[in-house]
């Protein structure tokens, strides 16, 4: 007997996301009993909303979006973390004189608000020591961002790597991107989430989907070829746009260099830093949250008791994931 | 003349047997551009099956008159009862005939007839025959599948007489419904409407335009002065029923007819 | 066959003599479809040629001979992913004649309720849906019903404002025969005011059944994993303007071909209702 | 004085004797505020209700007294905000009529203009500018004409169905007057079908500017600098549901100002050319 | 009768100096729900100047005769000229009357007495004028800032012939012009109307169902017999002019009026 559970992913369906659909194809929720249905989102903080309201079981979102949420009052715990960084940053174009943080200052900067890097624009401002007086900051929707950029409509724009890189990179657009993480200005990326309540009734259940989706992430970091022709094969529109399979390698690539972290390597993937994510808490306390909100213990919105032998690789293994994102984390400098 | 003309009274109180009473009825119309007055001053009673009919000159509050009657204007004062009752909004008893046709333009003729039916209670076989039979009268059988805009002008008034009569109306208002006529049609129709008259006794107010019409129709004529209006001239008509066209060649028809000619001649003009 | 370059006109031209009726005939008949066809394909050659001569990159603006390649390569594809389209949008738009007729009704029948929802209804409206698509997911959920809820929401009004003008400019001296004939309540709804309110109510339709459309299509942007309105989306995700733009066009034909069927209902009601 | 709640009704009541004039008279004006106000204070009457018995968290649904209290420390800083909104609002929709009322008369005049154009503006209407959005700053930049533009492009539709709708439904009687005194094309228009077009005409305003508003809304999701627009999105970006509800809420009030004004100029239109 | 009735030829060839010519013309209306013949033949030429009154039956196609003569129906078959040219499409030379009165809601009665001229030029004071006249003249000036919707029918019909007679046009086509008035009002519009005829010479073709009316005013008379309908007598009246009301009491007038009605009466009832 399976039992059915819903799965909400931050944003659509991309390379970043893509072994959630490795563990459903491998069989890796079946195995433990699960029937899962994954679904596309629409922006981490709207996913943590969901998660929160119940519509969804489990959630695979970034940091930022489950420490707002909790702030907010909603009943989150992350159960995992599967990406150690959210590849904040400032993107450039290839010929662009901004070289350094120190060259925005009176630049026009293009923005999505609801993107998860843009309420930390300030911290890194402030981190890199930049003069944000003669900035001009330009909102705009999430489809307009890199075109802007490559139409000089603004000189630079916010980002998270994994999303905009990809989208430059398949327009055959130079560009370069500056890692926030560099300046200390840092998050976690997406990480397995579900609501308390879930978490207290049903242990073995949040054991069972962060193995799966462990599971699923191994798989394709061991082989992440595999991984994209699964993945065009479960989601069937990747394969229909024409850069489709680009995109989709270059963007897990992007995200299987977040993996690389000392965290899982050291304990497992998986595994959260516990006084890291108390330093996050603090940032988006400071700098993503309105005033009124509530900060949340991290002690009990993550938790690292579902983290197992899964998440496991031997050095082999890590030498050779490390050598398959060679190329990524030289794009992301 | 006083002995072929006997005056009615014009103002008999409201009594059991009389089927309209209008008392110091009044209408004055508010319009962006000022008030006008419509009727100055309305005050008659008419007896069940009494047929009365309405002259005036054009424009002296007729019309107005009779949708006060109908219960679809409300008067500005005084008070019209309609057997025994005040009359506060429209009553179905009445068969009412504007003087615009105003037919539903996407029925067809029969199926405008029926509207008075239609609107209340389910068509019935029974009705649609008697739809039949009226439409036969007005000599529009062969034009029952026919839209309103299919017909001319005095095709549509006849299709309203229809519609007028299909409820067998006890009283029955009817504003110049001949006016679209010619003489031969405008003669068959009095006709056909005096022997309805002749057999089920309605009571009717008939507005008109044509005096000879009037005098043949009619048992009593009221006669309304130019505005501010009044009912200048009560008369009743002295011949016996029921009446044959021939009544026209009476020496008294002449005589009362340029007596009502003359009667509306008097009327002030318009200032 | 619906005429759809006559929306309501009823100012046909004499027809031609009898000898010339055939061929004559066969034109006008192909005119109303040729006429727009050429005229949308001389838009596309000049937009061709700019798009050549001026160099414009493809993420800017794609030729449409790539949007047309684009189009054939994936149209059984797209054309599966029409069908959910299609039925939320038809299903949307169902709700939204009903809805909007009622509330109409409701507004024009009650003083009481029309002065204690119509102006709730146009705050209603008002509310730019899009910006709560958080809650929509929250309260809707992520499958059909929030979507035909979407397109609801952004289709009904038109309906609404529609019928209640053709209501209430009524003919009114057909109101009074109505009252003449002790007519009341229901009756002189549908004998009357419907019949007269009917080229208003289809001028509200035929906005209606466009939002309709636009509305499902939002909604798919939000929560889909399928659809055309998700497909544009996914396309926008990788900038893939060639597939966003063949999208569109699938759409839009469809949108165009409910559009018509809305107006051969108009030409079948005029026929049985117009003046 | 506006009245809100009587969209177009001609449907009055008797005026009440002249006794209780004063005092009926004070409650009549009244009623039409207090009535929708009312039923408007219920809703969220319940909606607090279920907040608080059901304690929903704030970030799925706040309860209407923190958005009030939201509205209220940052109204000053809203109003700020509202003012580019309303200002292209107003400018979307007056471009909007011209332009909408221009197109149906075009395609009631020419018959050719029919054929060629009328298809071509309902695909037009079908696409979902929103997809469009990059294309929009590439093409109009990042400013006001962008945003305009976009409420432009989604308002002006239903004007231009309700006005040909109005146009091609006038009384044939008159326009075989029209014929009969030898009057032709533009006099027609202005003397005869306009003014028979004008309860159609602001059926179809009313259905636009409420679109107008939203479109300038969405039209600062894609882009904006300031509006309210841009603070709903600011303030989604911290899950600040309160502020987005009270952003929403000015953005009501303000759209049923300008929807007022529409009612009033109609009713103004229709005490000139009503029937 | 010969002695006093003067048969007109009612095919007499197109010459130069006839106003209005029709040739075997026809008109056959195509519904959804059938064709209807409203026309089956007429033929005849006015002179210019004449004043020609149709008589006939309701429904035997004189207001669709009317409407092809102002070229507003195109005929099913055969011809018509005005002034010796081919009629396609409407003439502003002529004046029209329409059997309903066809005002514009939102203009005011002087507006829409203005409105042929608003139409083709702009109104100068001298129109201006000469609208006010013609309101004198129908009696409504009083009423001249009112919106129809405020007239009673038989002063809507007054301002549309006012209307008619704004451009002083050489042919004047009326149809029914005075049905919504009484008698008096009637007889007052008649004189005006001969009085205008009198002096300016119109040629003018006049519906009535006022046999009276038709010999008074006219020069000739057609007759219309009943559907399929064809013009059944073209008479000449033979009383001098200026005609004097007392005309009426002439026997040659009784004579005529007998004649008519009979020939009307003649026509064969709709089946
Ligand atoms: N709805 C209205 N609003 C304002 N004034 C009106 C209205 N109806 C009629 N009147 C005015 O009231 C007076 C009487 O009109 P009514 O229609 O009763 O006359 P009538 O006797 O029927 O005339 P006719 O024989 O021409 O039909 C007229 O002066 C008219 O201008
Ligand atoms: N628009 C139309 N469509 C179809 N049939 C029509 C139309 N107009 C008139 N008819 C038909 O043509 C015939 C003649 O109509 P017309 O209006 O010319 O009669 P008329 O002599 O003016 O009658 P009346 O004296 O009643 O006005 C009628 O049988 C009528 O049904
Ligand atoms: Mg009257
Ligand atoms: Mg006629």
């Amino acid at each position: 007997q399976t039992r059915a559970i819903k799965l909400t992913l931050p944003w659509l369906a991309n390379g970043s996301t893509l072994f959630t659909y490795v563990a459903k194809n491998q069989g890796f929720f079946k195995k433990r009993g699960l029937e899962v249905t994954i679904s596309r989102g629409f922006g981490s903080v709207a996913a943590a909303q969901t998660v929160g309201a119940g519509e969804f079981d489990f959630g695979f979102v970034f940091a930022g979006g489950i420490i707002l949420g909790a702030a907010r009052g909603l009943p989150l715990v992350a159960m995992g973390t599967l990406g150690y960084d959210a590849t904040m940053g400032i993107l450039v174009r290839a010929d662009s004189p901004i070289k350094t943080a120190k060259d925005l200052e009176g630049k026009k900067i293009g923005i999505v608000p609801t993107s998860a890097e843009a309420p930390y624009w300030p911290a890194f401002a402030r981190k890199a020591g930049i003069d944000t007086s003669g900035i001009s900051m330009v909102q705009m929707d999430n489809r307009v961002l890199e075109q802007s950029l490559i139409n000089n409509q603004v000189d630079a724009i916010t980002a998270i790597g994994t999303s905009s890189v990809p989208v430059m990179m398949a327009l055959k657009q130079p560009s370069r991107f500056m890692l926030w993480s560099k300046a200390g200005v840092s998050l976690y990326a997406g990480q397995v989430v579900t609501r308390a309540e879930t978490l207290a009734k049903d242990k073995a259940l949040c054991q069972a989907v962060t193995d799966a989706l462990v599971e699923g992430l191994v798989f394709a970091l061991k082989d992440p070829e595999a991984g994209v022709d699964i993945f065009l094969k479960e989601v069937p529109e990747v394969g229909v746009t024409k850069g489709g399979k680009e995109n989709a390698t270059i963007s897990q690539g992007l995200m299987h260099y977040t993996v690389l972290s000392p965290e899982a390597e050291q304990r497992a993937i998986g595994f959260t830093d516990m006084t890291k994510v108390a330093g996050m808490v603090d940032l988006v306390m400071e700098y993503g949250a309105p005033k009124d909100a509530k900060r949340p213990d991290p002690a009990t919105l993550f938790t690292n008791d579902f983290v197992g032998d899964v998440g496991k690789l031997t050095p082999d293994q890590w030498a050779k994931v490390k050598a398959n994102v060679a190329e990524y984390a030289a794009i992301l400098g | 003349m006083s002995t072929t003309l006997a005056t009615a009274s014009a103002s008999s109180p409201a009594e059991p047997f009389n089927a309209i009473t209008a008392r110091a009825v009044r209408k004055v119309y508010a319009t962006p551009s000022g008030a006008v007055e419509a009727v100055a001053e309305a005050s008659f009673s008419i007896a069940r099956g009494d047929f009365v009919s309405i002259l005036g000159p054009s424009g002296c509050g007729k019309s107005t008159l009779m949708l006060m009657v109908a219960g679809l204007e409300p008067a500005t004062s005084g008070a019209i009862t309609l057997d025994g009752l005040p009359v506060n909004g429209p009553r179905t008893s009445a068969g009412m005939m504007f003087q615009d046709p105003t037919l539903l333009p996407w029925r067809s003729v029969l199926e405008n007839v029926l509207f008075p039916v239609s609107m209340c209670r389910p068509v019935m076989p029974d009705d649609r025959a008697r739809a039949e039979q009226l439409l036969r009268m007005v000599d529009l059988w062969h034009f029952r599948e026919r839209r309103p805009r299919e017909l001319s002008g005095g095709m549509r008034q006849r299709v309203a007489l229809a519609r007028a009569l299909i409820n067998d109306p006890r009283i029955l208002l009817m504003d110049e419904p001949f006016s679209a006529l010619d003489a031969i049609t405008r003669d068959e129709m009095g006709l056909a409407l005096a022997r309805i008259w002749d057999t089920t006794r309605k009571t009717a107010i008939f507005i008109t335009h044509s005096i000879r019409e009037a005098i043949f129709l009619s048992d009593r004529i009221l006669v309304m002065g130019r505005r501010p209006s009044t009912i200048v001239e009560d008369i009743r008509v002295p011949f016996a029923r029921p009446r044959a066209p021939e009544i026209e060649a009476d020496p008294a028809f002449n005589e009362l007819y340029l007596h009502l000619k003359a009667s509306i001649h008097r009327a002030p003009p318009l200032q | 066959m619906p005429d759809l370059t006559t929306p309501s006109s009823p100012a046909a031209p004499p027809p031609p003599g009898l000898a010339a009726r055939g061929l004559a005939g066969a034109r006008a008949r192909i005119r109303p479809f040729a006429l727009p066809i050429l005229t949308a394909a001389l838009i596309i050659a000049a937009w061709e040629v700019v798009v050549r001569v001026r160099h414009i990159p493809e993420v800017l603006l794609p030729a449409p001979s790539a949007v047309a390649a684009r189009l054939w390569e994936t149209l059984p594809f797209l054309l599966q992913q029409a069908v959910p389209t299609t039925l939320e949008t038809v299903a949307g738009f169902a709700i939204s004649t009903v809805l909007g007729i009622s509330l109409a009704v409701l507004v024009t029948a009650s003083r009481f309720a029309r002065e204690a929802l119509y102006p709730n209804i146009v705050f209603f409206q008002l509310i730019p849906k899009i910006a709560l698509a958080p809650l929509f997911i929250v309260w809707l959920g992520i499958g059909s019903p929030s979507r035909v809820t979407f397109s609801v929401f952004i289709s009904f009004f038109p309906v609404v404002v529609a019928t209640l003008t053709g209501l209430t400019s009524v003919d009114r001296d057909l109101l009074r025969l109505c009252r003449a004939v002790g007519a009341r309540g229901w009756k002189v709804y549908t004998q009357v005011r419907f019949p007269a309110a009917v080229p208003h109510i289809f001028s509200g339709l035929k906005i209606a059944i466009t939002f309709a459309m636009i509305g499902v299509i939002v909604g798919e942007f939000i929560t889909a994993q399928a659809g055309l309105g998700y497909m544009i989306l996914f396309a926008a995700s990788q900038a893939e303007m060639a597939l966003i733009f063949a999208s569109i066009v699938l759409l839009c034909v469809i949108g165009l071909a409910l559009y018509a069927l809305v107006v051969v209902a108009e030409a079948f009601a005029l026929k049985r209702y117009g003046a």
